[in-house]
């Protein structure tokens, strides 16, 4: 499986070779005293054609976007455009992150459009495009609003309130931020509970984190109040871009009260997850909370423009938190989603919203599981019942679909979490309910032996973790 | 391009006839029926974005980005321009590595596990140290991220995280390390730099048993090869605080082991192998001590049985993190950078190892012979450190750096400006006859 | 790239120990040993072609093509410069379409058979006739193919092959033709066209009982739509020659449908989906009636079931090809053009089709709306052709045509000059604000 | 499987839009008269996202050489270097074969020096790339031999030479050029029957067809005198370049006294295959033969160059044949051979050879079957014996590898015609074997029920051919 090669590195005369790539020599003798190197170094070491063959043997057993539907919950797993892997592989989008301002002026313009687009989109005043990823974004959320209150002189406030069927993320980006995190308990529809948020919020509250939808895909329809609640104590109203898909065109966060929010591009817009990575999370604000924005920012400049065009700069905000990454955060990454909200533009957006939400409630009718709450937006909450929730997912591999999220939120018993997104003919959502629908009558037995069609079957987490092995080196230990 | 669907979404399949099944389905006489939005809160405005077909998209693109001027940059200072194979690309490019999710199914995801958990063995032979996660954002989050573990294992209740001075410490990293710390008792603090690497003797007198953390990184930003790595780890050690390195695959391919010089982390950024620059987009490399598993941030790929006891790779020990253990998790990362990982770990096995020792000796090699070349030119003089380089060297200027580095990117090249007088030149990925070309711009434009 | 094989191809993989433990098995000292070529003809000098990285033979290729300089096409006739969808690309460039072999081995090959079987099916529905071939190397071959065909499938013993005179079949395609028709009795003879398509009076009184096939294009190469064709296939047909009709998908999409019109063979280039202009690299279109099955050149796709009933795809007939038949084979050809076939599916499959004859409509309206508007400038009459025009059509300039064409040329824009005051301009895959700068371009150089 | 959409073309009022293509209107009204049109198309109408599972799971049905070893005899199924897509791929590279000489001389320059390349490997004076496959290329060899005699008076000549055991493109394209086809037999050796050569040569030979070493992968020593016998009954002798792969760097045509040959840049210089093309066939000739060539082709300007770089031209050669393209052969592919080429150097393209020669004999030698002949160069062709040859092939697929050539050249019982070429690995050949030895102890029944673990089963060519269905179209009439 691995054929090592050792490289012995020695301490050669110091000449070292002339440097030049072509020379068809490998230098393993290094210019360097032997004390500031290593000894050897073993790996691996294949040609092209069997490197080819490695990797094209891994990816045919992945399940990809591609592959069929995915509906997975609260992740909006869209077809990633083809065309916008073109745009960001442009040469001219390789630039490094230290060149000067005017030199790269394609890529402040694009960054600034960006910007633009994400404001006009998400109703907010001015955004960052610097956190790489969700989590990050709601990271420099909880930290602007942290720096904010202490500019206020209100440093004090040391409460992050969070629903209890918030994304994990949310709790741990608050904790991260230094903020004790309070729960808060839906109510019996399935959404927040506006006497328990009454007793929960108080002079220590610094947010309250909302995702709207929720991710029973509940619209939070007191939206209005509850925004005027978490002001009226003092509080920030940060919103959780995750389910912003639900919603293009037809509400915006800034108009419903909220005061910072993150979106996720690897699901509303559209850019590829990459099995885990990399995302991107610009994060959006209010006019108050502008000055507290991680640094830089690009603008376009005051004074004037060259030949016609407008020039741009990056910029510290007057209160900066200072930064997140190490310099601008996932570039290629938004690039790709410049490009896909260039491409759709206001009708295109809409309709993505209108058909993720049509394939949801469509969805929600054709299986046969339960399905409680309601109406839907883009995504639904079904129950397993007396099914073990994640057993049901193993059981739909067999039937050639992607399961939905499991197991949460918990207000669900047995969550099976599903959004199906725009991108699913109803053909393909009747081949989905169908899989569904074949599990629901199936035995625990059946279902906890599954999958049985795949390439692996069902593995032991418990085992693997009992006794962790993350390298071969490890592996080679054992034997 | 999807001749029915023009003016809605172009990647959404409906026909108006399937539109109609389905909203007689759900019971709904339209589509804006299904949203439940109180007016009061409904947006009914416009983003003033107008659609374009794909041609033309991409055509605004190249258009706004053709802006980039295009100069040979003979830049670094943590972020690199090393050619990529091909094979890089039309790998990582297959839709099913590109498009999938998070492995949270293994039974359909073993081709990326795999091509993790191969990942993590490059990280594991190139530090020594034990355990490698599958990846954090890059260097930056991966210094904070090594700060809020030395925080949580750390017995005592020590607070200092020590780094260098300014010099040798881009203020990105600082500043991002300062806000991962924002929410715990740590306190960023200083120890003194000298001639391009750490000041020994200041380090000790910095050093306290209230320090969790040092911070140090080989080379250092100004491209010199630490000489003191192991000392650096003994007087951690003796303070019982981590020590926690900075570095990256390239470099790590011919330097010293981190293992063998003390580090408990290794942090840096990974894509320096897998990615052409990318204006900073990275890849965060976290390695540490099999002592701090439990406390690793971020994903890990483990081995484990399949039902009819085959081998088979899953995410392992994932009651670290977030989605499980919420605000005790031992970081918030979800999304991480997956994708990079995996153009790492191709790019590492594309060069394999004596290609990787290689590709680092010629960075030795061909700095040093750069450094010889512009320090011949009067009102030059580099490098500036007594130091053995890796990839970079800075240079003292007589005239303002400021206005040299602004003359050499009207000829055609981008370098660092790193004091008044100093610039900062890196030969990663530069081929030999820009370095040419360069040597005879230095000389015109301090003439 | 790969390390230890530098000196030698770096798509091999022996290590010196595997080639020492292989050729031990074999028995031989060295690797030249095995080759068994006497000294008289042994090769002892060199290629002198320098060995380089993958990157330097990147920018080699680069800097060569750099030469080529970027202009606006306007160019057409025969090759066409349409947008193609990025899926297409990413979904052809996938490796097992692209480095797989013919199918021979169709259990192994179930996917590329159906996606052939699809293009098949696509130019059925385009052409209305039975049978299509999966490719032949582009419409010049194509054509010499159905010379041939006709030459097999006559019973009687004429050999006069009829094509439109010079103006309207191009120099290339009739060179390949007399190519292909060489080795038979058959010779290549003219009828008149008027007015940029067939005179039907001239061919009538220029067809005989002697004449085994005529051949006429719609859209005819400058441009004009042909508008007689249903007589033009009953006068074949009444002198018993087979009609082969010149077109191409976009073309078909619209205009008449040959079986409509009596055509007993199409063909074409069907690249005009799926290529970008390739310096006339192309698809040789080709379909014919069911009764001409068994006479087909090249490679056909079938259904047949396998072994445990179920559909499966595999090649067919192929007792017509090279392969078995030998010298007796319906043509010689053996490796076609499948992949651009694929391509060619694909680009038709993202269209749809709404959207090609969406494309197609808009060839005629955007022409006609150019047209129109050159002919407004003083100096420059448009179309020549009193006819309906398809994507393209032909300008009558009052200055020397090439003088106009090197003038054009230096602002950016390429046009073909087809008479000494004439020259045709095509809109295929030009955007509109080009179409306009094109026409200020044109005001210009006419002044 | 197909949803079929019908399209009702009208006539509509003739204004037809705007000509924009971002309008999001779709024209089915023509502005063209009712007559000129079709009245409907009828086509399957589906949506990026479902296109791109649909083609992604037809590649999944696939085998290529990034899936394993392809030891096809005779079709050098070697790796394609993933970075020759790239440069082919280039915008520059995409122009319009009208284009002036003076904008196109990238394009120019670029075939000219694949022109000087191949001629230098194959030791040839003048090259054509116009042949856009091998079989193209041999028929242009035949018309440019036919063009030459004929030139010389001796158009008489009707009869071409070609061995039993060579390609079927070589009988086919000699008949498609009008010849005569006279069949060469081997000796006992293997190799040309010098005495049968003897009798097959006369006033009337235009030409001899040879590929050497030949498809058993011998080469023919006798060729310095097989060249004399038939230049001195006034024939040329034909090399086809299948086999150059064995030779790079060793021997060349030209040298051997081949007057003509063809160039499969799909096999020796690692283009792909693309599932049965586009190939290329460039032709190469001794400089009495350049004049026939096709036009045009492509030269370096007399006189003399611009800002200090040559400037090309394309030419048509003083009796050429005229053209067997419609413009300039497979242009795209022809970019991947040269980058191949330039890539490797001599050197390279020597190791190439090297190791596809050690390879197959490698690999004869570890196989049980019986390998008649020898010293091999390239390739062998094993014998099954008392098993079919197609049986085995089949059988060979359910051990996970791609079979060889089977059942050709007839000289050879049920053969099994075997070219690993150089980029296979010890490893690979050794699992290859592998599976050629577990093949040779089956019986009868087993080998006539493979393969059983392919996606298709054994597939019924005798039915599918006598009820051709080649089209969607003609299943739905059956049905």
């Amino acid at each position: 499986e691995k054929d090592l090669t050792r490289v012995e590195i020695g301490n050669g005369d110091g000449d070292g070779g002339d440097g030049s790539d072509a020379d068809g020599t490998i230098e393993t003798d290094s210019p360097l005293p032997d004390d500031l190197t290593r000894d050897s170094l073993e790996l691996p070491e294949l040609s092209e054609p069997e490197l080819a063959r490695h990797y094209t043997r891994l990816s045919q057993m992945i399940y990809g976007i591609d592959s069929g539907p995915y509906p997975l919950g609260s992740c909006t797993m869209k077809y990633n455009p083809k065309f916008t892997e073109d745009v960001a592989a442009l040469p001219s989008a390789a630039v490094h992150p230290d060149r000067s301002e005017a030199s790269v002026q394609g890529t402040l313009e694009l960054m600034y459009r960006l910007q633009d687009y994400l404001g006009r989109i998400g109703g907010m005043d001015a955004v960052t495009l610097q956190p790489p990823a969700g989590a990050a974004g709601e990271f420099v959320g909880i930290r602007v609003a942290a720096a904010y209150h202490e500019h206020n002189g209100e440093g004090g406030r040391d409460e992050v309130i969070v629903p209890e069927s918030a994304h994990g993320t949310n709790f741990a980006s608050a904790a991260l931020g230094g903020y004790d995190v309070v729960s808060l308990p839906s109510d019996e529809d399935g959404r927040v509970d506006l006497d328990a948020l009454e007793a929960a919020l108080s002079e220590d509250t610094a947010a309250l984190m909302l995702t709207n939808p929720n991710t029973l895909g509940l619209f939070e329809r007191d939206i209005a109040e509850i925004a005027e609640m978490v002001h009226d104590v003092g509080g920030l109203l940060y919103y959780d871009g995750a389910n912003l898909n639900a919603l293009l065109g037809r509400a915006r966060p800034g108009d419903m009260g909220f005061d910072v929010m993150h979106y996720n591009v690897h699901k509303t817009f559209a850019t590829p997850h990459g099995g885990g990575g990399p995302g991107a999370g610009p994060v959006g604000v209010v006019d108050d909370l502008a000055p507290f924005l991680p640094a830089p920012r690009v603008r376009e400049r005051a004074d004037g423009s060259k030949a016609n065009e407008p020039v741009y700069e990056l910029f510290e905000p007057d209160h900066t938190i200072g930064k997140v990454h190490g310099f601008h955060g996932n570039w290629l990454v938004l690039i790709k989603a410049f490009a896909y909200i260039a491409r759709l533009g206001d009708e295109g957006l809409a309709d993505a919203s209108a058909s993720a939400v049509l394939n949801a409630n469509y969805l929600a009718e054709r299986i046969e599981y339960d399905v409680p709450y309601g109406p839907f937006h883009h995504e639904f909450v079904a129950s397993a019942g007396e099914q073990d929730a994640a057993d049901v997912a193993k059981r739909m591999l067999d039937y050639g679909v992607h399961p939905p999220t499991t197991k949460w939120p918990e207000i669900v018993p047995e969550a099976l979490m599903t959004e199906p997104t725009e991108v699913e003919s109803k053909d393909t959502l009747d081949r989905l309910a169908a899989a569904f629908n074949a599990v629901v009558d199936e035995d625990g037995e059946t279902l906890a032996d599954a999958p049985e069609r795949t390439a692996a079957r069902r593995i032991d987490q418990t085992s693997a973790a009992r006794t962790p092995r993350l390298s071969w080196q490890a592996l080679d230990d054992e034997s | 391009m999807h001749g029915s669907h023009a003016t809605g979404s172009p990647y959404a399949p409906h026909t108006e006839e399937d539109r109609s099944t389905m909203l007689e389905a759900v019971d709904a006489d339209t589509v804006e029926d299904l949203f439940d939005i109180p007016d009061a809160v409904r947006f009914d405005g416009e983003f003033d974005i107008d659609p374009r077909t794909e041609r033309e998209t991409r055509r605004l693109v190249r258009s706004i980005l053709g802006r980039n001027d295009e100069v040979t940059e003979l830049l670094g200072r943590g972020h690199y321009g090393y050619y990529v194979p091909s094979l890089v690309d039309h790998l990582a490019d297959r839709s099913e590595f590109l498009t999938s999710y998070t492995q949270y199914q293994p039974e359909i995801s073993q081709g990326f596990l795999q091509a993790l958990f191969e990942y993590q063995s490059l990280l594991v032979e190139l530090t020594g140290l034990e355990v490698a996660n599958c990846s954090i954002y890059d260097a930056a989050t991966a210094l904070g991220e090594a700060a809020t573990l030395a925080d949580r294992v750390r017995a005592t209740t020590g607070h200092r995280v020590l780094v260098p001075e300014p010099t040798l410490l881009r203020e990105e990293r600082r500043s991002t390390l300062e806000n991962y710390v924002a929410g715990t008792d740590l306190a960023v603090e200083t120890f003194p730099v000298a001639d391009g690497t750490v000041d020994l003797a200041g380090l000790e007198e910095t050093i306290d048993e209230d320090v969790v953390m040092v911070y140090a990184e080989n080379p250092t930003v100004r491209g010199a090869v630490e000489e003191h790595l192991a000392e650096i780890g003994s007087l951690a050690e003796e303070h019982d605080a981590l020590f926690t390195l900075g570095s990256d695959p390239i470099a790590l391919s011919l330097l010293q082991r981190p293992a063998d010089v003390g580090a408990d982390v290794v942090i840096g950024d990974a894509s320096v192998l897998g990615l052409p620059t990318s204006y900073g987009m990275g890849l965060g490399l976290f390695a540490t001590r099999e002592d701090y598993l439990r406390q690793v941030p971020g994903r890990l790929v483990g081995v484990g049985e399949d039902a009819t006891d085959r081998r088979a790779f899953t995410l392992t020990l994932q009651t670290r993190e977030q989605h499980i253990r919420r605000e005790r998790a031992t970081s918030n990362i979800c999304t991480n950078q997956a994708w990079v990982a995996l153009r790492t770990a191709i790019h590492a096995a594309a060069l394999g190892p004596s290609g990787m020792v290689d590709l680092a000796n010629r960075g030795v090699t061909r700095a040093a012979t750069l450094a010889d070349r512009v320090d011949e030119i009067v009102g030059v003089q580099a490098p500036v450190h007594d130091r053995h380089h890796f990839r970079e060297f800075v240079a003292r200027v007589d005239q303002p750096a400021a206005a040299i580095a602004a003359d050499l990117e009207r000829l055609g090249f981008a370098v660092h400006v790193v004091g008044e007088h100093e610039i900062q030149i890196c030969v990663a990925g530069v081929p030999d006859e820009r370095l040419d070309r360069f040597v005879e711009a230095v000389e015109e434009v301090v003439r």
